[in-house]
Parts: structure tokens; C-alpha cells; sequence
């Protein structure tokens, strides 16, 4: 069990290590994320007052676009060279490549929202009311929750020629409640109203990561498994 | 022909995939200290042989016991004594040589990383290019460097997969000088080429694969001429 | 030589069954159930309705059923039906969602509304495609048959889910015809009306394991043949 | 009762739909028994 997680530090490290030698996916998610914004600004007025009600929303729609961008290349990146087929013959559980990839890739998408959310909240002028606390906790729910998903979808498209294009195909039916949960909650953090609300949606998403954590956990050796 | 303690040993392994029976009822033996190579046609189930071998396909029957346990899917402590050489390198091409073993050692729980890393890139010549991204180095320099991260985890067993396709005069040089060194430390080597050349010099026995059955070994122990065991090879092919 | 092995005497007795079944059926629908008073005759879309939204569940757990006996063991059968099942799954989806926008056009002049049970269906539908798009994926079929079915089963967790989030997010507007939950204000159909609901759902029921059967029969010679004719070609090439 | 006509048709279009799907299948299995056999007979 142990070594299962030590296994999936050293993955997610190395994996970190070698997107920020380049930072070349990073920066793609955080440009293409400020770019989503822009083509929003353009499409809601955002001088005007109403379009408020679409930041959470938004928040949201800039994470899975860019999200799906920094997924895509998650598990292609270890074809090059065949890596995937050096950390299956290797000493290692298949769980432990799967954690290490959530794990990277948790922590690319957290450092694409840290960038994007505030560029968000300035071209839209947004002044922030809500509490912080509560606004963390259910973006980093929902992230948990679209990571989980995403990564395992993302390994699972890999083995298609035409991956990039079928893993958003795959993977936003299966993301709707998540984040039909997560907007709702949002909305409800940021406008400071009916927390009750927002703490009920959030057991709905907690339920929902920890659900799909433990059925990806268990299938993914089977994706894994070639044949 | 003196008794040897088997390393690798297969029972009966059968492959089949889709519907096509890729092996059939496999068994043979790796003493330790051996070099067995395999060579067979294209389409003989090589490469399936192998992905069997070092545990990334299960068979469909038999069994293969390697240092006395069986292969499973979640035998992780048998894994750790292969040494797994394949068609390509398995090196991240952002990361330097250094990290890069530092990275497979860690998996494979290497005590001493870094000095044994060190001591392996000065083996290998590459020492001097330590801090630099592998990505702009030339086949021949990532293959050796392939070769160090195969012998930073001491493996028992080495499994080399079509070693010398693709590589400069030096380095063929340079891992047949590695590889009689650990047959000299008696490690067990299996190696699937279809190198005549270089299977004559470092084999011990070869085994014959033929649409999924071994079909004859033969044992070489230096006494076989080069041409000889072409013209074996060739008879046992075409014939039956 | 090869024979198609078209229909067993299963297949005969559902064929005989669905037929008359599916008369009866129109005979209840149009003539014998009484129109309802509020929405008139449209309300007859109804019963298929039901029974197109009951079958598409069904013939979703079927696949989540064959998905996790593929990944026990791999057979070409399991997988086979699995397919099948997501094929006649994508019809009766699209058929719930078609026959439930036309009634909420009726009722409610809209086309779409944002309502659970028709989210839930849609997004259902996406499910069965997406699957039907990993089943169509390049490579042996045993490694097809592992991914498509770790997606089946995954694809069957998230359906509930969904129906939950969607529920909470929005309650209002679907009528509730007969009683379900604390509004039943809706509810109280005409025992005869009930009689041909149920009856519609069993025939639908009875038309979908038909179809089911017929087309893993017909996927099944199809691989019959694949083999033959891959022996064939090898005796020639050698 | 225009909605009524439209939902029907939708449902058999769909339904006779599918089924002519099959039997396209059915008979491309069944052309290709065919060209098996005189694979069969040229051999």
C-alpha cells in the first residue's frame, strides 16, 4: 500500500518534471483558458450586470476546455518512446501509475485555474463577496472529480488514433453531474446565499469523486492489460 | 552438459489472441548463467513470446516461473529481476540522463541511486552529458542509455529484445561487452534477435520458434561454426 | 458448409408472441383506452413513450451486465451482446427523447425542457453513443472488449448519479402521471390507461429481446465467417 | 392530434429503421457465404 503511493509520487514527479522542463502543455491550457474567456467576454456584454450570473459558469467551462487539453496529452505523452510499456514491465502496481498521473495532473490543472480564475474575475470586472473557503473547497472538489474521470478516460482514449478526439466525447456525459453539482454550488458560494444549498450539492460531489475514485482505482489495470 | 539451477522456466504456455493461437504448449527452461536465444521467422509469435515473458501479457495457459514464483498480473516483487531491454528506450525525452535513472531506480527501489547512477553513465559514456535533455541525442546514445537504466536495478535475468537493431558499430560493441560481463557474473540471458551474427557469439543455446511451437534447440557452446548453425537454422525452418 | 442459424425456437416463439402482441397493443392504444380528458389525444404517445424510456434503462443494464462479465471473462458472445444491447439502447433512447419532445411540444408548447427525466435520457443517449464510438476503436477485439466494457460499467454508475443531480436541480415541470414522490397531483390515471401502459411496456419489452437476439445472431456468423474466411485465405497463401 | 400522427410515425420510421439495418446486415452475411462458397469450390 505503501509503496503503491510512494510509486505514485515518483510518477506524478517525474511527470511534473518533464511538462516543466517545457512548460509547453501548461502554457498551452493557461493560454487557451484566458483565451475561452475572451470569446466569452465577447459573447456576454461583460459591462453588464446580468452577466454575473454566468461566472460560475464559467469558472467551470475554462477548467474542462483547458482541462481536456492538459488530459489529452497525458497518457500520449508516454508513447513516445514507449514508455507506458517501461512503467507496466516494471515493479509497480497499475494503481499506482493512475494515481500518479491524478496527481500530476491535479496539480497542472490547480496551477492553470491560479492563473485563469483571477484573469476571470478582472476582464469581468467581478468584484468577489463570497467566502473563500467555501469557493476553494468546491473548486477543488469538482477538480478532484473531472481529474478522476478525465485521467482514467484519458488512458482509456489513448489507445485510439483519433484519442484527442474522443475523449471529450467520452468524458462529458459522464462529467454532467458533476458539474450540473458543481455550478450549482458555486453559484451559491459566490453569491453568499443559501449555504445549506452549496454544503448539499458538494455531498453530491464528494459522493460523486469518491464513487468514481473507486471504480476507476479498480479498473483501470484492466486498461491497462494488453493484449 | 552440466546441471544448472533453472532461472526461467515455461510451462505449457499457450497464447491465444482474438481467435488466432499465437503459442502453443511452450516449455523451456533457463539455467542460471545461461544465454538462450530465440530466433524464428516473422509472424513466428516472438514478440508475443516475449510480452508473455517479462510479464505484460498473461498467458492463456500454462504457467511461467521465473526464480521460483509464477508470473502473475500483480506479481510485482518477480518484476523487479527482469531486466527488460526493448525495441525502444523507455526514456523521457524532456529529462536528462541523471534523472532519467533516477526516475527507474526509484520504481525499481535501487539503493544508492545516485552513485550507482554515476558509475553507470561513466560505464556507458555518457557521463560528460549527464544535464542534458536526452532529446537531442542520437539513437545510438539513447539506446546505451536504455542499457544503463536496464542494469541500474541488478536484475537477475536479462531480457533483450532485438538488442542490436538500430544500433552504431560502438554500441554493438559496447553491450556485447556488457553483456559477457554479466554472463561472466552468471546472470541469465534470453534474448530474442534475428541476428545471426551476434546470437552465434553470445548464445549459448538457441531455440527455434516456429508458428508458435519451438520447434528444435540446439546447443552451441563455442564448438558451432557461424555457417553451421545457418545451415541448421535453415533446415529446421523450411523443412516440416 | 456454413448455414445461417437464423431462429432457434426461441426466436419463433417471441416472433409469434410480438406480433399479435404488438396489434393488441395499437388496438389498445387507439381504440380501447380512453382519451384523456386534459391533453386530449396526444396523451397516447404516452404509452410508447414509457415503454421506449423503460426499455433504453433496461438495455442499458444489459450492457453494464455483459460489461462486467466480459471483464470476468473475455468471450466473443458477452461481448457481442454487449453491442448489440448499446445499438438497440441508441434507438429506444432517441425514440423516448423524440416521442417526449413531441408530447412536451404539445402540452407545453416547448420543444425541450430542462426537466430530470429528459436530461437524464439525453445524456444517456451520449453514453451509448460514446460507447458505441470505444467499441469502434482499431486492435484485437479481446482489447476493445476490455476497454468498451470498463467504459460500459462506468458509463452505468454515472446514470443514477445523474438522475440525482438532475432531480435536485430542477423539480418542477414534468406532470406527474401516476404516483410517484409527494406530488401526486398529477397522478390517478384510469385503471385502463394503466392496463395499456403495462401492456406496452411488455410489448416493447418483448420487441426488444427479439431485436437483441436477432442481432447478436447476426454479429455472431459475422465473426463465423470472418474465421472461415481468413482460413481460406491462408490456404491459399500457402 | 397532428403531435399523436408525428409521434407514431417517428416510432415505426425508427423502429422499420432499425430493423432494415438488420437485414442489410443479413444480407451481407449472406453475400459473403456466397463468395465463400466459390472460394470453396475454386480450391
Amino acid at each position: 500500500m505503501i509503496t503503491i503511493l510512494t510509486d505514485a509520487l515518483t510518477i506524478a514527479a517525474k511527470d511534473l518534471r518533464n511538462e516543466f522542463k517545457t512548460k509547453q502543455t501548461f502554457s498551452m491550457m493557461a493560454i487557451f483558458a484566458v483565451l475561452v474567456i475572451l470569446v466569452f467576454s465577447f459573447a456576454f456584454d461583460p459591462t453588464n450586470n446580468a452577466v454575473k450570473a454566468v461566472i460560475p459558469g464559467l469558472v467551470w467551462v475554462i477548467t474542462i476546455f483547458a482541462g481536456i487539453l492538459g488530459l489529452n496529452r497525458s497518457f500520449t505523452s508516454e508513447l513516445e518512446n514507449d514508455c507506458l510499456t517501461g512503467l507496466r514491465s516494471g515493479p509497480i502496481d497499475a494503481t499506482s501509475i493512475y494515481l500518479g498521473k491524478v496527481l500530476a495532473n491535479f496539480t497542472i490543472v490547480t496551477l492553470v485555474q491560479i492563473i485563469s480564475i483571477p484573469v476571470l474575475f478582472i476582464l469581468f470586472n467581478y468584484r468577489f463577496t463570497g467566502s473563500y473557503f467555501w469557493f476553494i473547497l468546491i473548486l477543488f472538489a469538482g477538480t478532484l472529480g473531472f481529474i478522476i474521470v478525465g485521467t482514467f478516460l484519458s488512458a482509456l482514449s489513448a489507445n485510439a488514433k483519433n484519442s484527442e478526439m474522443l475523449l471529450p466525447v467520452l468524458l462529458l456525459p459522464l462529467l454532467s453531474p458533476l458539474m450540473i453539482a458543481a455550478v450549482q454550488a458555486m453559484r451559491a458560494a459566490l453569491e453568499n446565499e443559501n449555504l445549506e444549498n452549496a454544503v448539499s450539492w458538494l455531498q453530491l460531489m464528494s459522493a460523486y469523486d469518491l464513487l468514481f475514485f473507486a471504480a476507476c482505482l479498480l479498473l483501470f489495470e484492466f486498461i491497462m492489460e494488453g493484449s | 552438459m552440466k546441471e544448472l539451477e533453472t532461472m526461467l522456466e515455461l510451462k505449457n504456455v499457450t497464447k491465444v489472441l482474438g481467435n488466432k493461437l499465437i503459442l502453443r504448449n511452450i516449455s523451456l527452461s533457463l539455467g542460471e548463467g545461461e544465454t538462450l536465444a530465440v530466433v524464428g521467422p516473422n509472424g513466428a509469435g516472438k514478440s508475443t513470446f516475449f510480452k508473455c515473458t517479462v510479464g505484460l501479457l498473461q498467458p492463456s495457459g500454462g504457467e511461467i516461473i521465473l526464480d521460483g514464483e509464477i508470473i502473475k498480473k500483480k506479481s510485482v516483487a518477480v518484476k523487479k529481476k527482469i531486466g527488460f531491454l526493448g525495441h525502444e528506450s523507455f526514456l523521457y525525452s524532456n529529462l536528462t540522463p541523471f534523472e532519467n535513472l533516477k526516475f527507474y531506480g526509484k520504481l525499481y527501489k535501487v539503493s544508492d541511486l545516485e552513485h550507482k547512477s554515476m558509475n553507470l553513465l561513466k560505464e556507458v559514456g555518457l557521463y560528460l552529458f549527464r544535464d542534458v535533455p536526452i532529446r537531442s541525442f542520437s539513437r545510438g546514445m539513447i539506446q546505451r542509455l536504455a542499457i544503463a537504466r536496464v542494469l541500474l536495478a541488478e536484475p537477475n535475468i536479462l531480457m533483450l529484445d532485438e538488442p542490436h537493431t538500430g544500433l552504431d558499430q560502438e554500441a554493438v560493441a559496447l553491450l556485447n561487452k556488457i553483456i559477457k560481463e554479466k554472463q561472466k557474473n552468471g546472470k541469465s540471458i534470453l534474448i530474442i534477435s534475428h541476428d545471426f551474427e551476434q546470437v552465434h557469439t553470445l548464445a549459448d543455446r538457441v531455440a527455434i520458434l516456429k508458428k508458435g511451437v519451438i520447434v528444435d534447440t540446439i546447443q552451441l557452446d563455442g564448438k558451432m561454426s557461424l555457417n553451421e548453425m545457418k545451415e541448421w537454422y535453415d533446415k529446421v525452418v523450411m523443412g516440416g | 458448409m456454413i448455414k445461417i442459424n437464423n431462429s432457434g425456437p426461441i426466436d419463433r416463439v417471441l416472433f409469434y408472441i410480438l406480433v399479435p402482441a404488438f396489434l393488441i397493443n395499437l388496438y389498445l392504444i387507439f381504440v380501447w383506452s380512453p382519451v384523456e380528458k386534459v391533453m386530449g389525444d396526444v396523451q397516447k404517445i404516452f404509452y410508447f413513450h414509457v415503454g421506449s424510456a423503460w426499455v433504453a434503462f433496461l438495455a442499458f443494464c444489459v450492457v453494464g451486465f455483459y460489461s462486467v462479465l466480459t471483464l470476468i471473462k473475455p468471450k466473443m458472445e458477452r461481448f457481442i451482446y454487449a453491442g448489440i444491447s448499446a445499438e438497440i439502447g441508441v434507438l429506444f433512447t432517441t425514440l423516448a427523447l423524440l416521442t417526449g419532445m413531441i408530447w412536451g411540444r404539445a402540452s407545453w408548447n416547448t420543444w425541450w425542457t430542462w426537466e430530470p427525466r429528459l436530461i437524464t435520457t439525453l445524456i444517456l443517449w451520449f453514453i451509448y453513443v460514446a460507447y458505441l464510438f470505444v467499441r469502434k476503436m482499431e486492435g484485437s477485439w479481446e482489447k476493445i472488449a476490455k476497454l468498451s466494457s470498463v467504459f460500459g460499467i462506468i458509463g452505468v454508475i454515472n446514470v443514477p448519479i445523474v438522475f440525482m443531480a438532475t432531480r435536485w436541480w430542477n423539480t418542477k415541470l414534468h406532470p406527474v402521471v401516476f404516483g410517484e414522490g409527494k406530488d401526486q397531483t398529477g397522478g390517478g390515471m384510469e385503471p385502463e390507461m394503466l392496463a395499456t401502459m403495462f401492456f406496452s411496456i411488455f410489448t416493447i419489452t418483448v420487441l426488444y429481446v427479439f431485436l437483441l437476439r436477432k442481432g447478436a445472431q447476426i454479429e455472431k456468423m459475422r465473426e463465423v465467417i470472418k474465421k472461415a474466411k481468413t482460413n481460406i485465405i491462408n490456404k491459399i497463401a500457402s | 392530434m397532428t403531435y399523436l400522427l408525428m409521434g407514431y410515425s417517428v416510432i415505426f420510421a425508427l423502429i422499420a429503421g432499425y430493423m432494415m439495418i438488420l437485414g442489410k446486415r443479413q444480407k451481407q452475411i449472406e453475400k459473403e457465404i456466397k463468395q465463400l462458397e466459390e472460394w470453396n469450390q475454386e480450391i
